[in-house]
């Protein structure tokens, strides 16, 4: 019994939350709802370091669905690279469990709570969908279901601005996702399978087709609106800014993530690196736009005057940072990259949880709303500082390593220009996480201070805000698993020794 | 050229169909402010993408892919079955967006996007009045620094509190 | 992570920092006693540790030594935990937790950096600095502070930024991360120089200092005077004694701070001035190299730590009970604070390196190394410098605080503990000036060193006497910069006399050429401003919402781009 | 609408058929055209004309929304049950083998169709109530279509 389900774990991970979704819808009642989802997320998990644990002894767990076996049926595939999403995406959904009790209460009606958990269940099962799959098709229908339910989720924003922001990302969504469905067509149409394995073993005699090549600008512009990489980003900051509290953090740790690792899974896994950056200029094109979002997006985070939107813009420009890494295709530039995808999925979701800690309290996110409350909310303001700090790169944080592994491969690439935009994209960081700090810490608590007597954020809140904040800290003073990690993964997908 | 014309561009009109297709959907969502449009635009790009799917699994002369007596030639079930996937998927976000519109018209009383992305405008600019405000004077503070070395002794205050 | 623990038990610069912990999560009644028990608990550890390496640890990679501990590091230790101490005492009637813990954080950053043996830990322990000490600047609560703040944020995070790729470089072209000799041959060399120099306040490097600092809090200040310069200059030792430009570097860092300061008005920048004078000089001993110079930058730095604190931490009592500490407002206050008045005497009496001071048996170790090794330019203008210091720092401070016309302020004497910690502060000024030998034996190398030989205190006497004249005869003359709100120059007498003339000459040139790149660099400034709101402002071009059809037309563009590469 | 006598009689006609085809195109599927989405559809196409000629009102009374959040959450179960019962069975996930001695494949696969049948039928529904209820009164629970419009996205591995 135990072993067979060791066996079954690639699809229960995926299996658990989907159907956990169904039992939300009929359980009804918020509590209840709540519960299945926080079992469901803390079980996946479970299971996705066992995933993990076991993709790195093995080097490949697979998994044919219904038995069929591979290329005929749909294969689950899960190495390191993938297992190292997983990881995050579990990891981050578990901990919005315990968040989201207090969070989307304050927020949403009760009688639709239910159907917040349901929906986060179904993208909760998209997103690991979407890593452990090794079909392509199958990764555009669970990109599908994931990024439906986030629309969804978004919707359900308190303001009314959530429904244009959704909408919005409705469109530029389903742009994205019916482009990724055209290159997958295309490449399907001059080879015939959708298993990347054997995609990846059939498309080298037709590389030099017109075919081959739009279908990867195709998979590669989808991904990248999916992912919010310029010049496709807009939709991103009201996305995340009017979304409830709890979503933003999800989401924002999550989404946009899930999206880089299918761009890169689809660039070098599928067409080979060899392909897209030797015989097309893929590399240089990615690596100009990332440095464009660096610069933009963080001249863009210093003049907002919402938290939440500080925060998102300021995802768009580490989407940059992300993105930089993968596209030097060295196995240095693409640990960094995986490791700072990583990073900046528990960085983000930190401070998003801070911060909607704080608007728990004070019903408002703009920068003025938050003034003083270091003093009336000490442990989230620390958690925000914290977090803020790593964000920025500073040492003893996740945030430095990855900033010292970008570094260090964009040095050994000889890209030096980026390194210098990178390195004033972290300068202009510093500027708006200390924009919010002062705000915090500096600044008196408003006249009306109704709201300030009772003090911190419930305890869940608080625990889950820790808790990623203490893996920000692990992370930074201890990163060599994690580097070991990412360097296996670098290495499975470009080559060169872990 | 003159074979261009008789048999390659005919006998890929279904591609043509297909382009054809694609690009009025993608011009309606780009060029149309009204929301349901886009939505119609946005079908039809899909529209566009099926039709490519279906297209590309035909056989001349095939049958649908039924199993029945004798030998025919069927017509790649695959694309079939996956776009039956990819319509669900399809209409899944029509209906969503449908919703998100009729939300759209009660909370702002239009749907077009150039209207509620002003309304919104409208509304953001009080929250920025008062960041403004702000740091207005605090460029107020600065200058009064910048104009000389002896500046006001108000920026000297220390609050052991 | 046994060896985590075992560092963390070891290390002087973590029990600083759990200290600081400790202090945001007890009740703030406990905080006094805990502010005086953590840094000399971290003293008394410092000095069990035996020399050599310890606290090798891996990161990411990297073998780390984070402890290492001799002559020269743990003097350097040393000083910053018995400042961290006097301004724990200093600052114990303040009732603000933000305050004591960052400044427990960067007294324990300092301490890490200095211990630091290897450049990666040096990085990590230098930005904490900038990132602690920033809050002593926030800590202020106007929004003045907030600026200068994120000012001198930015500013450190660059030098910090400039040490990280230096370190890069290096470790590339190495292989190594050791943090010894680096010198100038190499661009790492050059790049963690400037990140050295950044912090050192180099001459054009150095406004953030006369930014920054006045703008802390009372206590803030007097820490911040402490740590981070002086952290640069033992960098600066380590990683380049001996090189040659900073004996140029450094007697222009001597000489130029003077102007400013003799016509500031705000005492507490007239004293970042003068901190920017005295690093001169540790920075030539730096750059002369030698054994005994070496020793005698590490001397200055101890003793300089002490007398500028004791200058900033009187001059933080005045402004604590006066509220502002402008000399043209201020005077006749040692009727109301005597105390305070003595004490900043023996401050101004050490800085100006009086015999039986402690300014005079380090500074001259500097001068005699000069003159020893025949740098005759920078011995001069190290004279010149010392007779100028005497004129900003030795008389004005104190001449213009307590002295000079009653302002009619009648407040009370400081508050004990600060009373405390100056008299400590000044006793262990006198101390050192008075026997000098404890010090001397700590110093990093072994050198006979006697300062007071006739010749050192007549020259000395003679030197000083010369400035206070000067001093007197230009104030009594109406010439000295008279303390006034503006800056009104008369230029009337610019001419009649030749010194302070030649002097204000070019102060004022320097002054005016500064003023016009200030308000070029502020019009530039307020176009790009200008021009990043409307790109990027809330409402800007490139950051407001656009409609989903301007969105997917850059997307067809993307996808355009995308197909024609691939063509 | 309610007074025009043919549409009415020839609805009353026509819904009975509707449903009864709707059933046949769902128990065929796995040999002919057809299968749960296509019967889901048109079951729900059949209630939804219903609706449309007798009254919403009508066509909730006859099949209640409760009903519908049940069925498009039960249909995804059955779908999801049937792969976890073939892993209980020792099999890989979706293995219809292992449900049966004989024809696993081809029961199993009428079970996952009964269940995304279900699911879609329902969910259609839900969603012409929704827009049909807009405006005319404000049932607090005419956002749930929000979710199970994307419910149904999850039959995916069709």
């Amino acid at each position: 019994m135990i072993t067979a389900f060791f066996n079954q774990m690639p699809v229960l991970v995926v299996v658990v939350p989907l159907l956990a979704a169904p039992l939300c819808v009929l359980a009804h009642r918020a509590f209840a709802a709540w519960l299945i989802y926080c079992l469901a997320s803390w079980l996946a998990f479970a299971m996705a370091f066992l995933l993990f644990v076991e993709a790195k002894i093995a080097g490949e767990v697979s998994y044919a669905v219904g038995n069929w076996a591979p290329p005929f049926g749909i294969e689950l595939v899960i190495d390191t690279y993938s297992a190292l999403v997983l990881l995050l995406v579990t990891g981050v959904a578990a901990v919005t469990g315990p968040y989201a009790r207090k969070s989307i209460a304050s927020e949403i009606a009760i009688e639709r709570e239910y159907l917040v958990f349901a929906l986060m269940l179904l993208c909760l099962a998209g997103l690991i969908g979407i890593t452990v799959t090794g079909d392509a098709f199958n990764l555009f229908v669970f990109l599908e279901i994931s990024s439906l339910s986030s629309y969804a989720l978004i919707a359900m924003g308190p303001k009314r601005r959530a429904l244009l922001s959704s909408f919005q990302y409705l469109i530029m969504g389903t742009v994205g996702g019916t482009f990724l469905l055209i290159g997958i067509g295309l490449i399907f149409m001059m080879t015939g399978t959708l298993n990347m394995a054997d995609l990846a073993d059939r498309l080298p005699e037709v590389y030099a087709t017109r075919t081959v090549q739009a279908g990867l600008a195709f998979i590669v512009v989808g991904l990248s609106l999916k992912a919010a990489l310029m010049p496709a980003h807009i939709w991103l900051p009201n996305a995340y800014t009017y979304a409830p509290s709890a979503i933003s953090a999800f989401i924002a740790a999550t989404a946009t993530k899930v999206a880089v690792y299918a761009l890169f899974r689809f660039v070098f896994t599928v067409f080979g690196v060899g392909y897209a950056f030797g015989t097309l200029p893929l590399g240089i094109v990615l690596l100009a736009l990332a440095a464009v979002s660096m610069i933009a997006g963080s001249l863009a985070s210093i003049f907002q005057t919402d938290v939440k939107r500080l925060l998102a813009w300021s995802s768009v420009a580490q989407m940059g940072y992300i993105v930089a890494g993968f596209a030097l295709a060295t196995p240095a530039g693409v640990s960094a990259g995986l490791v700072h995808l990583l990073n900046h999925g528990l960085i983000k979701g930190a401070l998003f949880m801070a911060v909607g800690a704080m608007v728990w309290r004070v019903r408002a996110s703009s920068i003025n709303d938050l003034a003083g409350l270091g003093r009336a909310m000490p442990l989230t303001s620390a958690a925000f500082v914290i977090g803020g700090l790593s964000l920025i790169g500073v040492p003893a944080t996740a945030g430095f390593i990855s900033k010292w592994a970008l570094m260090s491969a964009l040095f050994d690439a000889q890209h030096y220009g980026v390194m210098a935009l990178l390195l004033v994209a972290s300068l202009l960081s510093i500027i708006y996480v200390g924009r919010v700090i002062e705000a915090l810490y500096f600044r008196p608590l408003p006249d009306d201070v109704s709201h300030h007597k009772h003090g911190e954020a419930p305890l869940g809140m608080q625990v889950a805000t820790w808790t990623l904040i203490a893996v920000n800290i692990v992370i930074g003073v201890h990163a060599t698993p994690e580097l070991e990690a990412a360097a296996r993964a670098a290495a499975s997908l470009v080559g060169g020794a872990p | 050229m003159n074979q261009f014309l008789t048999e390659t561009l005919p006998g890929l009109f279904n591609y043509w169909i297909v382009i054809g297709l694609m690009m009025i959907g993608f011009y309606t969502v780009i060029a149309h402010d009204n929301l349901v449009k886009k939505l119609i635009g946005l079908t039809v790009f899909q529209s566009a993408v099926f039709i490519l799917y279906i297209s590309m699994g035909f056989i001349h002369g095939s049958t649908a892919p039924i199993i029945i007596d004798g030998d025919p030639v069927y017509a790649h079930p695959l694309p079939q079955v996956l776009i039956l996937t990819a319509i669900v998927v399809g209409v899944s976000t029509t209906a969503l967006g449908l919703a998100l519109i009729v939300r759209i018209n009660e909370a702002y009383g239009s749907i077009e996007e150039d209207d509620v992305l002003a309304a919104d405008m409208a509304t953001s600019e009080g929250e920025e009045a008062r960041e403004e405000a702000r740091s207005e004077q605090a460029e107020a503070a600065e200058g009064h620094a910048a104009t000389g070395a002896d500046d006001g002794a108000e920026a000297h205050e220390s609050r052991p509190a | 992570m046994s060896d985590w623990l075992g560092h963390a038990m070891a290390s002087p610069a973590l029990v600083l920092m759990l200290g600081a912990a400790l202090i945001a999560c007890l009740p703030r009644w406990l905080h006094g006693v805990w502010l005086l028990v953590i840094p000399a608990a971290a003293l008394a550890l410092l000095w069990q540790l035996p020399m050599g390496l310890h606290g090798q640890i891996g990161l990411f990679g990297f073998d780390l030594t984070t402890l290492r501990v001799d002559g020269l590091s743990r003097i350097w230790a040393t000083i910053f935990l018995i400042g961290s101490f006097l301004t724990g005492l200093y600052a114990l009637h303040v009732d603000d937790r933000i305050q004591h813990v960052s400044a427990l954080v960067y007294a324990g950053a300092a301490v890490g950096a200095v211990l630091a043996g290897d450049l990666v830990t040096l990085f990590i322990y230098w930005e904490a600095t900038a990132i602690a000490s920033v809050f002593l600047i926030w800590a202020s609560r106007t929004i003045k502070a907030h600026i200068v703040g994120l000012r001198y944020l930015v500013i450190q995070v660059i030098s910090g930024l400039l040490l990280m790729m230096g370190t890069i470089i290096h470790y590339h072209a190495t292989g190594s991360i050791a943090f010894d000799h680096l010198g100038l041959a190499t661009p790492g060399g050059w790049l963690i120089f400037v990140a050295f120099g950044i912090k050192a306040a180099f001459p054009l490097l150095h406004n953030w200092v006369q930014d920054a600092y006045p703008e802390a809090t009372v206590s803030g200040t007097v820490i911040l005077s402490i740590y981070t310069t002086k952290l640069a200059i033992y960098s600066l030792a380590r990683g380049y004694a001996g090189t040659e430009a900073l004996i140029t570097i450094g007697a222009v860092m001597t000489i130029f701070p003077i102007f400013f300061a003799v016509i500031e008005n705000d005492l507490r920048r007239v004293l970042a001035y003068s901190l920017n004078n005295q690093l001169g000089f540790m920075v030539v001993g730096i750059g002369i190299g030698t054994p005994l110079a070496l020793n005698g930058a590490a001397a200055h730095a101890f003793a300089h730590i002490l007398y500028k604190g004791l200058l900033f931490m009187s001059m933080g009592a005045v402004l604590h009970r006066v509220g502002t500490i402008k000399a043209s407002e201020l005077g006749g206050l040692y009727k109301s604070m005597p105390w305070t008045a003595a004490f900043c005497i023996v401050g101004s009496m050490s800085i100006s390196a009086f015999p039986l001071f402690s300014g005079f048996v380090t500074k001259s170790m500097i001068l005699t190394a000069a003159a020893e090794n025949h740098h005759w330019i920078a011995w001069l203008a190290l004279l010149v410098a010392s007779a100028g210091v005497l004129d900003h720092s030795g008389i004005k401070v104190p001449f213009f605080s307590f002295f000079h016309h009653d302002a009619g302020f009648r407040v009370r004497e400081a508050p004990l503990n600060m009373l405390l910690a100056m008299g400590a502060t000044a006793a262990l000024c006198i101390g050192i000036g008075v026997y000098p030998a404890p010090l001397y034996a700590i110093l990093p190398f072994d050198v006979e060193y006697s300062p007071y030989t006739s010749t050192h205190v007549i020259n000395q006497l003679q030197l000083l006497m010369f400035a206070a004249l000067a001093f007197v005869v230009l104030f009594r003359s109406g010439l000295y910069p008279p303390e006034v709100r503006g800056l009104n120059l008369d230029s009337d007498w610019l001419y009649r006399r030749l010194l302070p003339a030649i002097g204000r000459g070019i102060r004022d040139s320097v002054a005016a050429l500064r003023a016009r790149i200030v308000a070029g660099l502020g019009q530039l400034a307020g176009l790009a401003g200008h021009w990043l709101t409307d790109a990027f402002g809330t409402n800007g071009a490139a950051a407001r919402t656009w409609t989903t059809g301007v969105m997917l037309l850059w997307v067809t563009a993307l996808l355009a781009a995308y197909l024609l590469l691939y063509y | 609408m309610r007074e025009h006598t043919v549409l009415r009689i020839v609805s009353q006609l026509v819904i009975a058929p509707m449903l009864l085809y709707a059933l046949y195109v769902q128990f065929h599927g796995e040999y002919s055209p057809g299968g749960g989405f296509q019967a889901g559809v048109i079951l729900a196409t059949a209630i939804i004309l219903y609706g449309l000629i007798f009254g919403v009102e009508a066509a909730r009374e006859a099949v209640p929304p409760t009903l519908l959040r049940v069925g498009a959450a039960g249909g995804l179960l059955i779908y999801g049950g049937t792969g976890v019962a073939t892993i209980l069975l020792g099999g890989n996930f979706l293995d219809y083998d292992r449900l049966f001695d004989h024809g696993g494949q081809h029961y199993g696969l009428i079970i996952i169709e009964l269940g995304v049948g279900i699911t879609v039928a329902s969910v259609m529904i839900a969603i012409f109530y929704v827009f049909a209820g807009r405006g005319r009164q404000d049932d607090p629970d005419s956002d749930e279509d929000h979710g199970s419009a994307d419910d149904y996205d999850a039959d995916d591995v069709s």
